[in-house]
């Protein structure tokens, strides 16, 4: 059963600025899935349009089969952390758990104290006084702890430090696995949530380019480095998500992986590298806008 | 896993539980504006006269000043509760436009009852001074009754919660738009030139006889009220279009 | 004071227990923050100044009747007294306005009727009497009408001074008063339905008129002051 | 789906599934026992729940594991005969395979390969 669904979404804001452009998806229930795009790819307006903050300009969005604009189904049974999350100045950090507590029906006090207490906040203290990594470890918690049906975190971990970030995943796996709910989490570090997620959704200039387990993701592309003769004969007519050039002939390139394991024996044969990629970097190729990424803009301006 | 399904009566409740907590800003700028209006009062007007033998001095006091202070309190408290800072702080918990705009209400009707009850309880503050503190005689027919005190509470409840709805009104225009922060006084300075040019009575003098002239209570509470749920309403229907935490 | 009235401050002292007691008992749940107490000390010092003022608030500090009546009666006295000078009937009038009374004795045969009051000259009215015997009475009657806002206040005006030394009756201004009235307008939104409009404007107003009564022996010889003016009934 | 060898890139599931192979090798799980289910496995390895079951039912696929509907999962009672055939034929395979490619690069031809290899198990035999 989807949780979420996306048809021909677009966003458009005022002022023409596209984020989202008929973009199509569904996400389905008790899966932690993992958002991951560019910066301005659109993954916070599609995130903001899923909270119900935001309305979509035209397309169809359902959630928990209502549209979320304005929604108090979807309000009650979602919540959503970013680091823009502004709490009332009057109330301290201790109050604040109360009232998410006395706001959301699942909402697992004895978890929040106790993760509370393992970051050492002080209860009296006030949130706008925060360090802004403490700041998203208190939303983190009350996102964790809300145990809404649907707990969207958008860059939840901006500004922890590496021991917080690792806690915090713990924890919301831990939880997780004892309360399953549908969770999006995202990030432009794929690497970061690469074990913790099931599905992976990639995005880019406001559509939907890649929905699969992230299981299959890692599998989705295969470097080959070898001699650029053998390898461009070898990747004749395949995707090519990324190339680089080494040394006199070398060649790197990372392209779809479908090939059978006897056209690899032969690739090995012929002396070619094989070697999986890294999630992460697999994100960077498939998300750039051009095939070289960077270097393209210095090889493109030689000085006349 | 099972979807809650919360009420809307329930998150309105919750809400405004949540705010009267939470706005204590408002509560400050309250008793700073009355605490600002009684002082008004004290300096009030005075005026003396001695002859040879007598020396008469005549104190004015009014609580006038703390209620009107506290109308306009009202507006600004209206207008405030719609900003981006509170908005925001509303969605961190479950909401949506229609029990946000009802709690908000509730939270607007709560601290007006209490600011009228306080603006008219402040004349006994200044009886008190008057009496322990400036040893005057008080000249008075009689001292406010308790049915006057409600009466009066009533009204000026009425008045400063008028006062909320038209801020709330202009408060949901100015989300639209930071233009109307310059459109409307600029509407009613625009309005008194023209009328004064046209040597007509002023526009904005004739909504203040709608109100302010109006010597049957009848007829003022309809007004009021009405007027009051007219800027909710509208308020309402403009907010249900409008997207939050941007 | 209505039934109402007097419970009042009954009513304000119960809700003032009633907001300390929810304070205390949610105080959990209450972050109690500075404008928490802010607002805890401004409501209870208004109901505290309320409960002071209607427990202790006496007669005497809250002067004035609508002056109407007063006002009236003392237009109808000076008419009055005019009558009752020119018919000689004046221990007929009211004793209520009598202001000042006071009686001597006398032995010499010339009393001297004067006043040091510069700029206003007494109106002093003399009646000879066989029965009085060898004393003079004084009586002052006051057309005072003292008027702040509407309100008459004249009772609380002091009468000229009267001193007799030797066979020198002297008129003296009253003595020093220092009056400070406090005037508590309705509120608006209590005005606004009433009928009778009370737009103040009224101010302060004194219009003062003493005259005064002297009943002398048969045979005795009156020399008159130049600060007075007198006027012989019989 | 070994296919590549550089072992740290492995997916986190291929690796999940050896590592229980190994305990069942090493006799920590015996035939018809319950082992470790994904919601365990997930916080051991601090990976989501589903990459752990894709690690079990390889070993499902495999016939190592089997299913018991609401129960979990248990060691078959061919596993460990399985395991030690699979490993013998998947190690030899690859060593093979790498001195097949050694031998290429160094152009050493097949025959000479094979009498390298009748060599080595000569010299074995002599000992």
């Amino acid at each position: 059963m989807s949780v979420i669904e996306c048809r021909n979404l677009s966003k458009k804001f005022f002022g023409g600025k596209t984020a989202l452009n008929n973009l199509t998806v569904s996400i389905e229930e008790n899966k932690i899935t993992g958002l991951i795009g560019r910066n301005g790819a659109g993954k916070t307006t599609l995130l903001k349009i899923i909270a119900g903050f935001l309305k979509e300009s035209s397309g169809e969005v359902t959630v928990f089969s209502e549209r979320p604009y304005n929604s108090l189904k979807v309000s009650a049974n979602s919540i959503f952390i970013d680091d823009q999350m502004t709490y009332t100045p009057a109330l301290q950090l201790y109050d604040l758990l109360i009232e998410a507590d006395r706001f959301y029906p699942n909402f697992n006090m004895t978890l929040a104290k106790g993760l509370f207490e393992y970051f050492a906040f002080d209860p009296k203290y006030y949130h706008k006084r925060l360090s802004k990594g403490q700041k998203s470890t208190f939303n983190a918690i009350i996102g964790i702890a809300a145990r809404c049906p649907l707990t969207i975190f958008d860059e939840p971990t901006t500004g922890m430090d590496e021991g917080v970030r690792k806690d915090f995943y713990r924890a919301l796996l831990k939880d997780y696995i004892e309360f399953p709910r549908t969770i999006i989490i995202s990030s432009h570090h794929l690497n970061e949530i690469e074990d913790l997620i099931e599905d992976i959704l990639l995005i880019k200039d406001g559509r939907t380019y890649l929905h699969l387990p992230i299981t299959e993701f890692k599998e989705y592309a295969i470097a080959i480095k070898g001699k650029k003769d053998t390898v461009l004969d070898w990747i004749k007519g395949k995707e090519i998500f990324y190339e680089q050039y080494a040394g006199v002939d070398t060649m790197y390139a990372v392209v779809k992986n479908d090939y059978t394991e006897k056209e690899f024996e032969k690739a090995r044969m012929a002396g070619l590298e094989i070697s999986s990629v890294r999630s992460n970097d697999l994100c960077v190729y498939l998300t750039n806008k051009s095939r070289g990424g960077i270097d393209d803009v210095f090889s493109g301006s030689q000085p006349v | 896993m099972s979807l809650a399904e919360v009420s809307l009566f329930d998150t309105v409740k919750k809400q405004f539980l949540f705010k009267v907590k939470a706005n204590i800003d408002f509560y400050s700028s309250l008793i700073t504006m009355q605490v600002f209006g009684i002082f008004f009062a004290f300096a009030g007007i005075s005026y003396g006269s001695t002859s040879g033998w007598l020396s008469v001095t005549i104190h004015y006091y009014s609580v006038d000043a703390v209620i009107a202070f506290t109308v306009f309190w009202g507006f600004v408290t209206g207008v405030t509760i719609l900003t981006k800072q509170y908005t925001d702080t509303d969605f961190i918990f479950i909401t949506n436009r229609v029990s946000s705009t009802l709690s908000n209400i509730l939270f607007l009707a709560a601290t007006s009852l209490l600011g009228s009850v306080t603006a008219m309880l402040s004349k006994y503050l200044l009886l008190f001074a008057s009496l322990y503190i400036f040893n005057e005689h008080i000249v008075l027919g009689d001292i406010m009754s308790a049915g006057d005190f409600l009466f009066g509470t009533a009204i000026a409840f009425l008045y400063v919660f008028l006062s909320c709805a038209v801020g709330y009104l202009i408060g949901t225009l100015v989300q639209i738009n930071r233009i109307f922060i310059i459109l409307i006084p600029a509407l009613i300075i625009g309005s008194l030139i023209l009328d004064g040019i046209q040597g007509r009575l002023p526009f904005v003098l004739k909504i203040y006889e709608f109100y302010f002239y109006e010597s049957s209570v009848v007829l003022f509470i309809l007004k009021t009220i009405l007027t009051s749920a007219f800027c909710y309403i509208a308020s309402l229907v403009i907010l249900n279009r409008m997207e939050v935490r941007k | 004071m209505s039934i109402l009235s007097f419970s009042f401050p009954f009513i304000l002292i119960v809700i003032l227990a009633g907001v300390w007691l929810v304070v205390f008992t949610v105080k959990k749940y209450f972050p109690a923050k500075a404008t928490h107490w802010m607002l805890l000390i401004y409501t209870s010092v208004l109901l505290l100044a309320a409960v002071f003022v209607l427990f202790g608030i006496k007669g005497t500090e809250v002067v004035g009747n609508k002056s109407g009546d007063e006002k009236g009666e003392a237009v109808r006295i000076q008419g009055e007294i005019h009558d009752a000078i020119e018919q000689g009937k004046m221990p007929d009038i009211d004793k209520k306005f009598i202001s000042a009374e006071k009686s001597f004795k006398l032995d010499a045969s010339v009393l001297k009727i004067d006043s040091d009051w510069e700029g206003q000259n007494p109106y002093i009215v003399i009646e000879r009497s066989a029965e009085i015997g060898q004393q003079v009475k004084v009586r002052i009657y006051s057309l005072t009408v003292q008027e702040v806002e509407g309100y008459a206040l004249t009772k609380a005006i002091n009468p000229p001074n009267i001193k007799m030394s030797g066979n020198l009756l002297l008129f003296s201004k009253p003595s020093f008063q220092e009056f400070k009235y406090a005037i508590f307008g309705e509120e608006f939104p209590i005005n606004q339905f009433k009928y009778e409009r009370r737009d103040g404007g009224g101010g302060y107003s004194l219009a003062e008129e003493y005259v005064i009564f002297v009943q002398i022996p048969d045979d005795l010889q009156i020399d008159e002051g130049d600060g007075v003016y007198i006027n012989y009934l019989n | 789906m070994a296919i590549f060898h550089a072992d740290d890139t492995r997916p986190i599931y291929v690796q999940i599934a050896e590592w229980l192979e190994t305990e069942i090798l090493n006799g920590n799980f015996q035939s018809n026992e319950k082992v470790y289910s994904q919601y365990q496995l997930a916080e051991m390895y601090n990976i989501n729940p589903a990459t752990a079951a894709k690690g079990l039912n390889l070993l499902v696929e495999e016939k190592i594991l089997y299913k018991k509907r609401g129960l979990g999962m248990f060691v078959t009672e061919s596993a460990k005969e399985l395991i030690m055939e699979k490993r013998r034929t998947h190690v030899l395979t690859r060593l093979i395979r790498d001195v097949v490619l050694e031998a290429r690069r160094l152009n050493i031809s097949d025959n000479e390969l094979v009498e390298m290899i009748k060599n080595v198990q000569k010299e074995e035999g002599e000992e």
